[in-house]
């Protein structure tokens, strides 16, 4: 139901702020990333009706490749499971008003599928910099070398404890890190203890788009 | 709840009785003439009864069986060496704190026979009545917990609750603050729970019971067990084949692998559950402590090695080694609960194969193949169960009927509906 | 003090860079580079602690991870260290640094009484004693003085103020042990285009002494070492690990390392871990560990001044240090000569060395260097004890025909009694080791797992055939990972002639009470070997468990093949016949802070919160863990206590309106065809009937029949439904779901998702709650419009400064609390604007937020079971008085073995309610019973599930399970509590005590 | 048609890696991803279906257990990853894990 495209805080504490912590310089950035719409599609990949639903609903293939990503004009979509993919508006601008969301629904459960609002779900953040997979690699049991885990890559695991949705979204040594809401806090304070030695800058919430 | 036969005469000690005395005496002649603390002899052709598994069960039902009803006629085959299962790969840990009745009467008898057990062997098995304290983290947990301490002082078991304050005078070293992530706020103490030495147990009722004519036969694995029109007639082994009217198993972790040879299925899993210790430090920790919030629970042992276990590697496994997570895991609630303990260092860790059963409490009576009995099923609890396992395993096989303590352990208790469901956790193996 | 025992040229240290140190509060000076081992020698202190059990000087005995004597007491408060070892503790300045098991002082020690004694104390001797008078009592006093005794070093009694952090890696091909042998198969397998990992245990590669002068590749050894070192150190794919010790292989070739990250430095940088826990997943591992030397058994083989020989080499090559003046070399191989060269360089006179060879068996190259440099050797021959007090002084020397012994002053022995593969982590990865009577030791033989051994880890001790076997080792790993090798010379060196080992474990005593040590840590005598032998322990667990032979923090590196060897030699078998022990992980201990990394303390578990948590804080609310999650207890004003909140606040809701926070609830969402089958089939009521805009309560069982959660489930869509569940259980039921979903019901047309985290959810309860809602929301709240158990949707009027406008809504008119009530869910970002703005509206009202304790008082008055104290995982819905709700029309899961007898017997623990008689509260967990006075065992009838005191019925009520309990309606029997001493007369009575036809919640 | 990569891939490619578990979907991962869910040869009797005596029948799926010393044909949850459970061959002497499967289709190399 994501009635506005404005930031969602995770509640802020002290090292969420901006600015560098850590040994100097900072060889690692860490930020929030807003995230305005995130649906949850569900539906069977056998079944050409519901893709093709879901294409004509979102503008873009959903990609059948187990942890990859594709991307359309408005939306781009992140495989979750052979039957579960999760579409963020990869363009803030698009306001989806909750009318919307339920003639979405209604169209994909007639096509055979299913839709979910998680908008609110889970927190993203940004981890950028040369030491970016080192980071995440401390508690992550993921393989983040370049030739493991390709840019337009997603993979879901853990991060310590807690479930995390983690996006390559380009070439660059950068990361996006999904963790549901109530574990934001955990989560931060796990990506600011690995980035520590380092050095890192935290920098005001920044849109991947 | 003993069997007449107690009311007897003390009966024959073992040769050559253990002493400071009899240690001054061999200390003149250098130790040479100590006699072997059992015999080896090779297998008979037939025996009255023959148990299965040389551990700490098997070996107490032989001696049991010749000291209680007079049957000495005995052979225990033991596969590999005596204690080499989870007599000799546990936490040492004795307690009778149970909340169901069938369970608090059964491991309180346990305890009673622990409390003479040294005198009772001539073995000095060094049962350490420390007490054995269950940490409280959560209001519900203290409801629990209480209502456990209730169930066995009503049972006639020694239970006592500690407030926080009590826990951090007598365990110092416990983070006792507020602030932790699971807060004690108090304990439920069985003073005369403890430790017991674990190789001891298997040592000491193989000494006994060799003492009393029993066959103790190392290195001789059952491979078949014969029966006919419904009734066992005897073992097949790596050592030839053995008659028999009366078949006991007590090869926990391997139960249904056993019985299997009878075409007995039966409601246990195999898993592994791993231990660990630090290197040996001076005395830190005069008390069992065990957190169910963390899943934990660390003894001192008398060498000073910090003893740790925790919960099951969660997946059926009859492979005796653990997996990093798990070490990782044990590790992580010890230092929670002992923040000062963070620079020992970790020595050895090892896994055993524990019987789950689907309720979480044992299997000990006889089995639907007339003459075959077993006790097994044990989860976590098998140690501190030793003498009463073989005690009245024991007893049912000299009377084919169960002793009123294991009479609510029977196999056909899952189909009648009576499981005894210590935790509530249900049909799930690794759940208890 | 000066550095007596420091060469002037040569080795690591550095002379620029003297280091301050204590040990036992005496000051000494060190460089760096040393080891605190190495500058304790340069000082010329060799007694460093006292053995385990007897008490005896102990010294320094070998230069590695080995050591079994040289364990110290490091630093001090709260960064104490206990058995740190020496041998490997890199020095810094300022270190400090103590020995440990003796008092008042390592050279004046009382425990050394038990030396005198030692003949009362032999192995297993607490078995046979300490058991009179026959007490437990007793034998707890006697243990009292065997712990103060047992145990070494002591352990901090403050947290560890050190952090600790994990690394997971992943690799093409992990080497373990970077000597020449590691180095070549590094470099092969990066040549190959691998993904590489080397990790060493030492501060550099190639530590291990090589004889003078080896040249590979034509190279000096030492620069060909550098060279590949740094080529692999710039190689963007290899990962080179010094200090980082692999101590475990795991299911999964998974390679758990430790690396010492700031331990060698006198002020660690901030930020950075101590330590750093490496979780290396490797496609295939080469295992080149090297091999660890062991001694010879002899009389007074523990005396401080006995060192292994190719440990006393080190000293003097690397460390630069003399550890003595005057040694005899005792050995049974080849190596020892080359030892023996290197000290003699080293400026140590070489009084003699004793082969157990003959001249024709010692015809080697390194024979022949030493006799040509002068050195005197006493072949066939064996050195029968040592004599010294605190140090070696002399030792009798003694051909085997049995010659009158000769003794030879000296300060310092070198023994070596051949070589032990490092074979830990092959054989915890499974492999099968095989005894090589060449070596005499056992060697990796296969193992089914990607593992490959080299050099000498491989049995291969020979410089030349090490640097080919760690070539091929390397090409092959890589080739596991399916990497082709460019065609690629190994490295090269001139192979040496060696002349082979012969065996020999222990020299005869030539008196009964002479003391031979195996080992040395835990005071293992050859005696007490053959005692455990006498008296049947003869299965090497049998033998290691009674003797505690390994059982020490060396875990038997330098021991445990001689032990074996020498019960084979009682036994008269083979010793492949005896077998080996096995090897367990740790291969070296193991910080213990290391293994929860960034989880200890706070973190072990991670902390869920709500949406509205910051607003609790603020308001003073004391928490209580449900889960994971903290959630408010109660709101305490200034000066009351928990227990008046919780009265204030259950009243509050009865009479007026309160709003407590239920985001824990777990949520899923389902949508298809089938939804309604599906509920069908969880659930024991029926779900076809619920129509859309309406919820229902439900409740599910486990497999076998007993209650597992339950909860409410809403019709949002034609096919949109939502399920709740509880905080607890919220994971577990959705498992359930896609375990049936999946496995067992491909057919259903049901898509799930939980969405927990998506909406914050609040429950507003009481007359007023009505009143509160009509002015924040758009639609009509009538009960015509929005009857109980109406869902909906609509819009909630957010605070006039709320940028995001209006808060999209679900609404529910559901109630727990038995009041008028709804629930109201909003996306989880909004909920705390939706949270400010009820109470906003509600404080004309006079409203209060509530916790989870009054709403547990409120549903113990309404008698709602809760999943735990009344639903304990042994209760079926029947003994909660939810029979009826079990439909006879339709199967469910559970259902079928509901039909076992023991389950409908007539004395089935059913729910009640207790109303106390008297003002005496309910003891907490109390058991009920007929007779409270009569003694143990006193039979119970059931026990209290939930209590409270109700401000509403003005008296303490309880839930309760109780035997035929339906039917004792009317009874008074008692709530007992042996722990509090309390015991309260209770009247039971139906599990209801407030509006028992649920007219209130229907207003 | 199958849309995805054939789990016989991931069955061979880790044949020695034992838990590192092999989902079919995602391909190995460390087993601190996973759940395990017990015995997959346990045959529930349907929901419909009514044999002679509901109760042992359900008795024997419930509690009963083969717990073979040697290959164990199991289910896993890949939990933390793409919420697929599917079944695993793992031999439970060593660990072993000799392949994977998704549901209703065979194990590498056995016919369907």
């Amino acid at each position: 139901m994501s009635d506005d495209g404005t930031l969602r805080p995770f509640g802020a504490f002290d090292s969420a702020a901006p600015g560098h912590y850590g040994v100097s310089p900072g060889a690692v950035t860490l930020a929030e990333i807003p995230i305005s719409v995130a649906w949850n599609v569900q539906g069977d990949p056998l079944h050409p009706a519901f893709l093709a639903e879901a294409k004509r609903r979102f503008g873009l293939a959903l990609p059948l490749v187990p942890n990859t990503t594709a991307r359309g004009p408005a939306w781009k979509a992140l495989w979750l499971g052979p039957k579960s993919w999760l579409l963020m508006a990869g363009d803030e601008t698009v306001i989806v008003p909750p009318a919307g969301f339920d003639a979405q629904r209604d169209a994909l459960n007639a096509a055979g599928g299913a839709l979910f609002d998680l908008s609110a779900s889970r927190v993203a953040f940004m981890v950028k910099g040369l030491r970016a997979a080192a980071v995440l690699a401390k508690n992550c049991p993921l393989d983040f070398h370049p030739r493991a885990f390709l840019a337009g890559n997603c993979a879901q695991s853990l991060l310590g404890h807690i479930n995390a949705l983690i996006e390559r979204p380009d070439a660059t040594p950068t990361f996006v890190v999904m963790v549901p809401r109530s574990f934001a806090q955990d989560g931060w304070r796990q990506l600011c203890r690995s980035s520590a030695q380092y050095g890192y800058d935290v920098v005001v919430p920044v849109s991947m788009s | 709840m003993f069997d007449n036969a107690d009311s007897s005469p003390a009966s024959r000690p073992p040769t050559l009785k253990y002493s400071i005395f009899s240690l001054a005496r061999n200390a003149a002649s250098h130790h040479e003439r100590w006699p072997l603390a059992w015999r080896s002899p090779s297998p008979k052709k037939r025996y009255d009864a023959v148990i299965i598994g040389g551990g700490g069960h098997g070996l107490a039902t032989a001696y049991y069986l010749a000291r209680n009803h007079g049957l000495t006629d005995i052979a225990v085959l033991e596969k590999g060496w005596l204690g080499g299962g989870n007599t000799g790969r546990n936490t040492t840990i004795v307690r009778s704190n149970y909340h169901l009745d069938a369970n608090a009467r059964f491991y309180e008898f346990s305890l009673k026979l622990w409390e003479d057990l040294s005198q009772e062997l001539n073995f000095n098995v060094m049962y350490s009545a420390r007490g054995v304290l269950n940490l409280v983290h959560s209001p519900a947990d203290m409801d629990a917990a209480m209502r456990r301490g209730n169930s066995m002082r009503l049972n006639g078991i020694d239970a006592e609750f500690l407030t926080r304050d009590d826990i951090a005078r007598r365990i110092p070293n416990l983070d006792c603050s507020i602030g932790a992530r699971f807060p004690i706020l108090g304990g439920l103490l069985q003073p005369r729970g403890g430790t017991v030495r674990h190789d001891a147990v298997a040592w000491g009722y193989a000494r006994a019971a060799d003492a009393r004519g029993v066959d103790i036969i190392q290195q001789c694995e059952v491979t078949g067990i014969r029966t006919a029109n419904g009734a066992v007639t005897g073992v097949e082994t790596t050592r030839g084949a053995i008659e028999t009217p009366k078949l006991g198993i007590a090869v926990a972790g391997h139960s249904s692998h056993v019985a299997a040879m009878a075409g007995l299925k039966l409601p246990i899993e195999s898993h592994v559950l791993q231990a660990m210790v630090s290197e040996p430090v001076k005395p830190v920790l005069d008390t069992v402590v065990t957190s169910g919030a963390v899943h934990f629970y660390i003894s001192q042992s008398d060498k000073g090695e910090l003893v740790m276990g925790g919960d099951l590697d969660f997946y059926n496994s009859y492979a005796q080694r653990g997996n990093l997570p798990m070490v990782e895991h044990v590790v992580a609630a010890c230092l929670a609960l002992f923040p000062s303990f963070g620079r020992l260092k970790l020595m050895r860790t090892w896994g055993g194969i524990m019987d789950m059963t689907m309720d979480g409490s044992p299997i000990i009576g006889k089995l639907p193949v007339n003459g075959l009995y077993m006790t097994g099923g044990w989860c976590y609890g098998g140690f501190k169960a030793t003498p009463a396992s073989g005690y009245v395993l024991a007893h049912t096989i000299a009377h084919d009927a169960p002793h009123a303590l294991n009479a609510a352990f029977t196999l056909e208790r899952f189909g009648q509906g009576c499981t005894l469901d210590e935790k509530g956790a249900g049909p799930y193996a690794w759940a208890h | 003090m000066t550095q007596r025992f420091r060469l002037p040229t040569g080795g690591i240290v550095d002379r620029t860079r003297p280091l301050a140190f204590t040990f036992d509060g005496v000051p000494y000076q060190g460089y760096g580079g040393d080891t605190l081992a190495s500058a304790l020698l340069a000082n010329g202190v060799h007694l460093v602690g006292r053995s385990f059990k007897y008490h005896r000087p102990r010294g320094i005995f070998s230069a590695g991870t080995e050591e079994p004597n040289a364990l110290v007491q490091l630093a001090r408060g709260a960064h104490t260290e206990p058995n740190a070892r020496a041998t490997t503790l890199e020095l810094y300045d300022g270190m400090t640094a103590s020995s440990q098991n003796c008092w008042p002082s390592v050279r004046h020690d009382i425990g050394a009484v038990n030396n005198a004694m030692s003949r009362l104390i032999p192995a297993g001797f607490y078995y046979k004693t300490f058991m009179w008078p026959p007490t437990p009592r007793w034998w707890l006093r006697y243990e009292q003085v065997i712990r103060r005794a047992a145990g070494m070093g002591r352990a901090a009694t403050q947290p560890d103020p050190d952090s600790y952090e994990h690394q997971y890696a992943h690799c093409d091909v992990l080497v373990i042990g970077g000597g020449t042998t590691g180095l070549a198969a590094a470099r092969a397998a990066a040549l190959a285009g691998a993904r590489v990992i080397l990790c060493e245990q030492n501060v550099d590669c190639g530590a291990a002494p090589l004889p003078a002068g080896t040249k590979i590749d034509q190279t000096p050894a030492s620069e060909w070492i550098a060279a590949v070192a740094s080529e692999l150190l710039r190689h963007p794919e290899v990962t080179l690990l010094v200090r980082t010790t692999a101590f475990g292989y795991y299911d999964g070739s998974l390679v758990g390392a430790i690396e010492r990250v700031t331990d060698h430095l006198a002020a660690p940088p901030a930020h950075g871990p101590r330590e750093r826990l490496w979780k290396i997943r490797a496609t295939a591992v080469v295992l080149a560990t090297g091999a660890i030397e062991r001694g010879i058994v002899y009389a007074n083989n523990d005396l401080p001044g006995t060192l292994l020989a190719s440990a006393a080499r080190t000293y003097v090559e690397r460390y630069a240090v003399r550890p003595g003046d005057r040694a005899v070399m005792f050995t049974n191989n080849d190596g020892a000569y080359a030892d023996a060269l290197a000290l003699q360089a080293g400026g140590v006179d070489i009084a003699a060395i004793v082969d157990a060879r003959t001249d024709a068996q010692s015809s080697g190259i390194l024979t022949a260097r030493a006799r040509d440099a002068g050195m005197v050797i006493v072949s066939a021959a064996t050195l029968i004890g040592a004599h010294g007090n605190r140090h070696v002084a002399a030792v009798d020397v003694a051909s085997r025909a049995g010659v009158p012994a000769q003794r030879i002053d000296c300060d310092l022995v070198c023994v070596s009694g051949g070589w032990n593969p490092a074979v830990h982590l092959y054989s915890q990865a499974r492999g099968k080791l095989r005894y090589d009577e060449v070596l005499a030791s056992f060697v990796p033989e296969s193992s089914p797992l990607p593992i490959i051994p080299a050099g000498a880890a491989n049995g291969c001790l020979g410089l030349s055939e090490a640097l080919a076997e760690g070539h091929a080792a390397g090409i092959a790993a890589a080739r596991q990972a399916g990497r082709i090798a460019a065609l690629l010379a190994p490295p090269r060196a001139d192979p040496l002639a060696t002349a082979p080992l012969q065996p020999l474990w222990a020299v005869p005593a030539a008196r009964k009470s002479a003391r031979r040590f195996v080992d040395l840590q835990n005071d293992v005598t050859v005696n007490d070997i053959a005692l455990a032998a006498r008296e049947g322990y003869q299965a090497v667990e049998h033998l290691k468990r009674y003797t505690t032979l390994g059982m020490g923090t060396d875990q038997g590196k330098t021991s445990n093949i001689i032990g074996l060897a020498l019960l084979a030699e009682q036994l008269g078998v083979p010793i492949p016949r005896v077998g080996t022990t096995t090897f367990r992980p740790p291969y070296t201990p193991v910080t213990l802070g290391a293994f929860p990394g960034h989880e200890s303390g706070a973190h072990v578990a991670p902390t869920r919160y709500s949406a509205m948590h910051a607003w609790h804080v603020e308001h003073g609310a004391r928490f209580v863990n449900a889960g994971l999650w903290k959630r408010p207890h109660s709101y305490p004003r200034a000066g009351e206590s928990e227990d008046d909140a919780v009265n204030r606040e259950a009243r509050s809701v009865r009479t007026t309106v309160g709003v407590v926070d239920v985001s824990t609830l777990g949520k899923i969402e389902l949508q298809g065809r089938d939804v309604a089958e599906l509920l069908n089939r969880l659930y024991i009521n029926r779900w076809d009937t619920l129509a859309i805009g309406r919820c229902r309560y439900g409740v599910m069982l486990r497999d076998d029949g007993m209650v597992m959660d339950d909860g409410t489930t809403s019709r949002l869509s034609d096919t949109h439904y939502l399920m709740t569940t509880t905080t607890v259980n919220a994971v577990k039921v959705m498992q359930h779901l896609e375990y049936l979903l999946q496995t067992q019901w491909p057919e259903l047309d049901v898509y799930a998702t939980s969405v927990t985290e998506q909406w914050a959810a609040m429950a507003l309860s009481g007359p007023k709650a009505r009143d509160v809602l009509a002015g924040l929301v758009d639609i009509e709240l009538s009960n015509a419009a929005f009857p109980f158990l109406a869902v909906g949707t609509c819009n909630v009027r957010a605070a006039s400064d709320d940028p995001a406008g209006a808060i999209p809504a679900r609404l529910f008119r559901m109630s727990y609390s038995g009041e008028l009530a709804y629930e109201i869910h909003v996306p989880c970002h909004r909920g705390l604007a939706m949270w400010e703005a009820v109470l906003a509206a509600g404080e004309a009202f006079g409203i209060m937020p509530y916790g989870t304790e009054a709403m547990g008082t409120l549903r113990i008055e309404k008698g709602h079971v809760v999943i735990g104290p009344e639903a304990d995982g042994r209760t079926t819905a029947d003994d909660l008085g939810m029979g009826k709700l079990v439909n006879a029309g339709k199967w469910c899961i559970g259902k079928p073995l509901l039909d076992r007898s023991a389950l409908t017997a007539a004395d089935r623990w059913q729910l009640v309610g207790l109303t106390a008689l008297g003002d005496a509260p309910i003891p907490r967990g109390a058991k009920i019973v007929a007779d409270p006075e009569r003694k143990a065992p006193n039979p119970m009838l059931g026990h209290v599930t939930s209590w409270c005191w109700s401000p509403n019925v003005d008296a303490w009520i309880a839930l309760a399970l109780l035997a035929n309990g339906r039917a004792r309606h009317g009874d008074t029997l008692w709530a007992v509590s042996p722990l509090a001493g309390a015991k309260v007369r209770v009247q039971v009575g139906p599990p209801c005590f407030i509006d028992p036809d649920g007219e209130r919640l229907r207003v | 048609m199958n849309l995805f990569s054939s789990p016989a891939a991931h069955a061979n490619e880790d044949r020695r890696l034992m838990l590192l578990i092999p989902c079919p979907y995602c391909g190995p991962r460390n087993q601190i991803e996973f759940t395990y869910g017990g015995d997959a040869t346990v045959r529930r009797p349907a929901m419909k279906e009514c044999p002679a005596d509901p109760v042992s029948a359900w008795v024997d799926a419930v509690y009963v257990r083969d717990n073979p010393c040697g290959p164990h044909d199991e289910w896993w949850l890949h939990g933390a990853g793409c919420r697929s459970w599917f079944m695993v061959r793992r031999d439970t002497r060593t660990h072993e894990i000799l392949a994977s499967a998704r549901i209703g289709e065979a194990f590498a190399g056995e016919p369907r």
